[in-house]
């Protein structure tokens, strides 16, 4: 089945990175694919690759940039949540003329749109909030 | 078209979740994740909660995994616990999800 | 339409305190352009949403007054607008103070839209 | 010494805030700001909890701000409604605060 | 000694689903260095902080099981571990389950440790 | 009367950023002194310049910046609960080889200590969550 996830939880802060990304491992193990996972609201933290947890903590970010390679998931945080909490790329930082970017380049930056695509298509939507 | 309803926060802090009972459906499943849990280790907490869900044809479930990271010793028979294999099959055996 | 799928969105949390509402407006707002069949479902403290009597915001530095926008819902054909009535009833509001027009669902008619529909976002 | 209690959460989300005024001693304030306003609109959501304020002896308030902001309609003669003034003059006046 | 303030760190949450408990703990012991009078309160979930049967972390990518620092609190010198007993009752535990020798209070006893604080920290 | 705070809860998604300066700058009003900000758990993304809000949305950074200024308070950011969220200076940038930096250069960066010293120094400490 294509699976498609919204997660909504900061990261640290919530055990839904945690519990979302246990899922999603779990379903690709067990044949399915996880087309997208959709990062709004708090849960565009878990984009930031300034996080540093220590060593014996579940760090999200790199979690989820693992995840994604060995999978070839796509992961996308909503461009309009990640610019209110100050998570934004390269390109953003340019556009903005910010001294600064912290999202990590394995997740896009799109609008609730790419959540709607993924859901409409997918065979299930699974929120984490 | 049957629901998996999850339940991630506190019985005790939010009672509310639990009477949301009535928003579902027969057939429909109930599966308990991170707070959720902590009922399972009293065995008056979910008491009545079950009854209904009983009476309503709804499964409950709750995950392993939560219950051991916070030692919770399960004290319902009519609650089955899940690994996340279980929750991945509970997802595709249900047309779709409900995180309340 | 043949295809056209059942999205319902949902309303759980009062306005301010936190940031769901607003946050679950701007997805009902680009979902309804996807041309699907959408519907919002209010219910708990989600139906302090649409309390007509909320101030505007006086002063520049203010919180943002946001809930207006609900009135722009049927400028985007956003027509299907539930209201849990235990939920409004506990909480001292009536169906007339409401900022937009709505449709009072019992408990067991809650349960029948949400078994309708195809994907329940919850925010 | 006395304290000023603050309450954030809604009383229809979280009821235990409101029976942990069993924690609160005579002579202690409550306020009520953002969404523990919320209950203020309905008669009846508040009257057992500030029935039992009065009996031990404590005030309550809420955020006038918060209650506008939401076009809350404050039922209650025994909650008053204070300006960020107010709040300051509970801090001022109260030797300690505890946020429940 | 004169001057000694009176500190009490409240845990209301259970562990894991949020950071509340590991971050109040952390508070805790930097508070111990401050050589004044200690106090911790578990109530409500909080008491599930103390639950003795958590399962050690089995796979490297794990969620962290930081509860059982709570045992270090004796060697910071603190040593008033206080338990609302109706929080513990309703919630299935009992004292001789928990991770750390704790005082039960009933809730007028609740009341009267919090009166003596000079502060209180919340999380 | 000189009062110090914590603020614990998250920039846009909690409205605590919000309540905490609304009072800090009624306190200043009415003479008194606040000593410093402590920003701890979600409370760290306040520090957060990369920020971006809409023209007509509470912007808490930019809120907490000028009302320092304006009364000349200290802000305080937890270092650890900071950097587990990824909030960090640019000293802290250089230290851990990190390539960027998001924290703003109003904000001090310093542990639980500073909680506890101004905790215990003040005439009043109120917490917002």
């Amino acid at each position: 089945m294509d699976i498609n996830l919204i997660v909504n939880g900061a990261a640290y802060s919530r055990q839904s990175a945690y519990t979302a990304l246990k899922f999603a491992e779990q379903a690709c193990d067990q044949g399915h694919s996880i087309s997208q996972v959709f990062f709004y609201r708090d849960g565009v933290s878990q984009g930031n690759f300034l996080a540093m947890t220590l060593a014996d903590e579940f760090n999200a970010v790199e979690a989820w940039v693992a995840f994604a390679r060995d999978h070839d998931v796509k992961l996308v945080v909503c461009v309009s949540a990640a610019e209110r909490r100050g998570i934004i790329n390269q390109q953003q930082q340019a556009e903005f003329g910010k001294p600064s970017a912290n999202l990590h380049p394995a997740f896009a930056v799109e609008g609730l749109g790419a959540m709607h695509d993924a859901s409409l298509s997918a065979n299930r939507t699974v929120t984490f909030r | 078209m049957s629901a998996l309803i999850t339940i991630t926060e506190s019985l005790f802090n939010r009672p509310s979740l639990y009477e949301q009972l009535a928003f579902a459906s027969n057939g429909d499943s109930i599966l308990l994740i991170q707070d959720a849990v902590l009922g399972l280790q009293s065995p008056i907490a979910l008491a009545s909660f079950l009854a209904k869900c009983d009476v309503q044809g709804i499964g409950v479930f709750a995950l392993q995994e939560d219950c051991d990271l916070r030692g919770i010793d399960n004290q319902y028979n009519t609650i089955s616990l899940v690994d996340y294999a279980g929750f991945v099959a509970l997802v595709v055996g249900n047309e779709k999800q409900i995180a309340w | 339409m043949v295809g056209k799928k059942k999205l319902l969105y949902v309303f759980e949390d009062g306005p301010y305190s936190g940031s769901a509402g607003i946050e679950a407006l701007d997805a009902v707002l680009i979902g309804a352009s996807f041309e699907q069949e959408i519907s919002l479902l209010f219910l708990n403290d989600g139906v302090f949403q649409l309390n007509a009597g909320q101030s505007a915001n006086s002063q520049p530095t203010g919180l943002k007054q946001y809930t207006n926008a609900f009135k722009a819902l049927s400028d985007f054909d956003v027509h299907q607008i539930f209201v849990h009535d235990l939920s409004l009833i506990a909480r001292g509001l009536s169906q007339k103070e409401l900022l937009i027009d709505t449709r009072l669902l019992d408990s067991p008619k809650v349960a029948q839209l949400i078994a309708q529909q195809d994907k329940v976002f919850t925010f």
